[in-house]
């Protein structure tokens, strides 16, 4: 009797509370949202099977002694995972449309004006009761806005670990959504036309300067923003090893295994930060909102500015390349290739994308550090 | 109230800082690739004498794994039988 | 000469303890048993290995600064180790078998009375002087029946991590004699005309069944089990990664690079568990002896429960089958289908027995985390 | 003496809660196994379907890597190489 | 203005110290000997890529928080990474030509007096003003002259860790400027005839022998030299699951993904120890000259050794052979069949090259074992 | 001055100690070698029998995974598409 009583009280049934089963009802929604529509599957899902494990009574999986404690405390609360993660994504990276075309990174920097006008925004918001965002909460929310999740993660780990969760849903989600958020937008802004611009082919880049690149990133970061060194640092040394070509196997275990392997622990300890406590309130409404703020104004300052280089470019500039300086490698590349393509079948403009695409990586990462150094 | 806008000064000011740190950057940035680019066009692809030093170095960088080699040996032996019946 | 003094005072001969060379000789004997008899040698090689080190005098490899020390407490104690594995292990788990006719789980369920009958038997064995196990003791090893290395690591590192060493090995070494153990058992209580029987053919099973399975099974879990969910929860995440399509790079990892760098780390740390004093008294005996009770009621249990199936079903069921709830993927399997061809050259069984045999790591999972309730 | 009894008794209990529990709970992923088959036989293999999302999701799963190609293209060369001298 | 003092303040430019500049500077030279010059890239690029990320004033790489002192404590301290790079090394390593040839040992002996000599140098170095290097000091810089980089990494993390940087550094260094400093001795040591010397076929090992050799080598390193166990017992685990043939997989990971995942962080583990005030001293002018007069008195040691040899043996021995003791894996062994190539165009030496050159690595384990037993 | 030759002594010591250690401990091992050599040439290379235990194990080990399969496929077919165009 005394043992069927034990073995009761130790069911979740016994033990649920409201706010867990919505979260796990929340963690099967990003499950359902990874694999049947296809949204960053590979960390959304982790993230959902995450949030579900997190929740569940009696086991604590993210108190002292559980292993989603021991993931989020090594990995994330060091930084170490998601920097690991953008040493894979610098070795996976060809920058080499970049610097073909040079100018590009202006777009990649205009893009990220979805960042700091977000911040202004989350300020904002404060005017309605129930919000209390500090400018540390504003900054991490507005990150968002940089359509990079490791950078997202990395920054939120540092100034507002308690939205964590919620801000690392909301990049990943809006990064999948990148294909229905961005087409409006970028035909709003452009006409016909202007679509239709074909641009100049790129030159060849060697050898040599693509090794040197990452470096002079490296130096340049140093001299004037040393707060984004761990990300930009990270991001160069996977890049060099890419480059270099004499660390091929390091290079190659850096874009394969150890990121799989970190992705995975990346994604469970994002999701256990998915409580009801930390989740369950209007201050997720609120960045699920400024996230989709911060993209949209994000592709549409890229846009601008594409349109504003265009009238002072001897050579001409397809103003939808702007909209992939939010970075979104490769998807929003991808997306400004198929918007060109309905205006011009002949106009591939996937490579000139690409520039401004990788562009918008290095500025958020930029954007980061400048966070970080007036902020953090 | 007061504090709501002191906080939105200092929401702005980091707008307008960010955004002229971030164009500053990358625009140094772009004058950098640009003295690259002049830089690197006199040294133009060297390709086999930045893979030479490799092949002294004791790294097995690159080479092929034995198992991979086995795979195809075993996939090209199947196929050279299979196409020796037709 | 004081050199010479320091340096002979720092050799092994002069350090030596009688336990250290015999459990030398136990950990050159598992390496024997791995390499010669091709014993489970991905888990008893590492383990010998560990066991080898731990006992070297003045090494130190498992006190403070010592490497084992380092990987048992980082990986074992905290339970990672373990759950990783079984999260590879989902991930090489097709459950299309036992999706295809879940009656089987039953014979996986009747399997785990090894478990709780050997339980039972440890707390007989204090009655024999020289034996004083408590009910946690005696739970860490019944889990020997459950025919599952890493369920019995997590358990045993839960309940009894003094006994860690001699749970391992039993688990393995006994795994490794399936093919000794189970056959004479399986003959014994069927006749000829049983092990003739043929079963229909498996119907197809669809991917969404698949990819909802392991979801459902982490849920009813969660219901009425949440002290199981560290194992089902890692187990269930690996099934999803494979079945569901969108990661496959993570479900690769997962079955080979993750889980081989976790097997060489949780074999050392398993060895360094091996040291004299933990493993050189009558109660590692006693383990020894429990867990070859253990496998044989199981087998016994499944079997019987296979007869009695059969004897209310109207698809005719293969008595023979109910071995393989034992779980021991997939070795039990293979057993059946040997013992099959047996007596019937054109009855091919295995198809049939991985259904329990599957449904066996789940009851030997939802056994552990009965006794983790109601014991731990 | 009477201490061991009552450790019996416990395990006694433990070992039929125990096999109950298991029972149940194995029996209840049969009646959930079996929900699922009538739900899911409505949505046979959607094959093509399900692998499109990936395909436009920033993975690269699945793809083969680059060492491997190499690997593959000069084992054909060399395949083909010897079958023309022959 | 406030905000842009801040930033100012926050640049790297307003932080500078001179010392950071010129380590930066040192990190970017290894960069260069590892891409343009091919100097042990796997392991110099990281190093040196740490170098200057170790350096950054304000990013605080290496203090408590940073990714570089997580590593370092958690990878380098403990000897973790050191020894699981040995033991990838080891199940890289194929003992067949020393088995075959088992004199060659002696050779593998001789070079190590490179190692004795320098200790000896070392303490000599003191008599000059600026130097004050301890016996322990003393030892971490001898074992430069085992050619051998986890060994050196290890042996300074235990004894001197304030010298680690500059003891890696040379010891890669030294190592990848095998083909330059050892030739000169080779020739000067040896005449004409003396290199022409072509030596008997090797004859044919068993799989039973390379699987007992390092069981034989641990148990030998067990009774005489348990300090040496953590080095020869990794490094014997990867050459078990190497020849055993029953645990590829395992030895496929650990001397592929697993040892480049370790590289990366143990290259820029040591990297964050060449800081300013670690490195830009006297100290480190002393370790790389005594670093040079290590290689060259080894290779001398074992050309002369291999001559003495030759006189008494009844196989002719060539004397090049002995410079390959030094172990640097397997360029000394390159080295020595390119010299003999040049005496003798139809003189394979490499195979035989190959016993005395992985004898040096056991023997460079020994020594290193030796000093940690007497001074550590 | 007087410390210094104390240590100089004490390093001349650990000199002399360690290539004896060294010497003698690899020496060892040459006696351990040819003892091992005699021993095993009672048993010549046992491939097949060395092999089979393992596939009766639950290893998955040295089997060639599906991926290499699955490009190895890819590439022959593709060559043997471009070959019968020729
Ligand atoms: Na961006
Ligand atoms: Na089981
Ligand atoms: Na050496």
């Amino acid at each position: 009797m005394d043992s069927l009583n034990t073995l009761w009280m130790s069911t979740g049934l016994a033990n649920f509370e409201l706010g867990q089963v919505i979260m796990m009802l929340v963690g099967l929604g990003l499950l359902f949202l990874a694999i049947a529509k296809g949204f960053e599957p590979l960390l959304l899902l982790p993230i959902g099977f995450g949030a579900i494990l997190t929740n569940i009574p009696v086991a604590g999986f993210s108190e002292v002694g559980g292993v989603l404690h021991y993931i989020y405390y090594a990995g994330i609360d060091t930084g170490i995972f998601p920097l690991l993660i953008f040493m894979g994504v610098g070795a996976m990276t060809d920058f080499g449309a970049l610097i073909a075309n040079p100018r590009m990174l202006l777009l990649g920097a205009a893009a990220q004006f979805g960042i700091f006008a977000t911040l202004f925004g989350a300020i904002a918001l404060n005017a309605i009761p129930g919000f209390d965002f500090t400018l540390k909460d504003a900054s991490a929310i507005a990150i968002i806005g940089g359509a990079d999740g490791p950078t997202a993660i990395f920054l939120a780990s540092k100034l507002a670990p308690e939205l964590l969760g919620a801000i690392a849903v909301a990049a990943y989600s809006y990064m999948a959504l990148v294909p229905i958020i961005q087409p409006p937008i970028m035909k709003a802004l452009t006409n016909e036309d202007e679509r239709q611009i074909e641009m100049k082919q790129l030159r060849h880049v060697n050898k040599l300067e693509k090794i040197i690149f990452p470096l002079a990133v490296l130096i340049l970061t140093i001299f004037f923003l040393p707060a984004a060194t761990p990300l930009v640092g990270m991001f160069c040394l996977g890049n060099l090893m890419r480059e270099c070509g004499v660390v091929d196997r390091l290079s190659s275990t850096a874009q394969n295994e150890l990121i799989n392997i970190v992705t995975i622990f990346l994604g469970l300890g994002v999701g256990s930060k998915l409580s009801a406590d930390a989740f369950l309130n209007v201050e997720t409404l609120g960045i699920l909102a400024l996230g989709a703020v911060a993209f949209s104004i994000g592709t549409a300052a890229g846009v601008l500015m594409a349109k504003l280089m265009g009238k002072f470019s001897k050579d001409p500039i397809n103003p939808l390349v702007g909209a992939a300086g939010v970075s979104a490698v490769p998807m929003a590349a991808r997306v400004v290739n198929k918007i060109g393509l309905q205006s011009n079948p002949h106009n591939f403009l996937l490579m000139h994308a690409m520039g401004p695409n990788v562009a918008g990586v290095l500025g958020s990462a930029v954007a980061a550090g400048v966070l970080l150094a007036l902020v953090g | 109230m007061e504090e709501l806008s002191s906080v939105f000064m200092e929401a702005g000011v980091l707008m307008a800082v960010g955004m002229a740190f971030v164009f500053g950057f990358l625009s140094l940035l772009i004058i950098a690739i640009n003295l690259l680019a002049s830089f690197s066009s006199r040294y133009p692809d060297p390709v086999p004498s930045v893979k030479q030093p490799q092949q002294t170095a004791s790294s097995n960088t690159g080479e092929i794994s034995p198992n991979i080699i086995a795979a195809i040996s075993s996939a090209v032996a199947h196929y050279r039988q299979k196409n020796s019946k037709a």
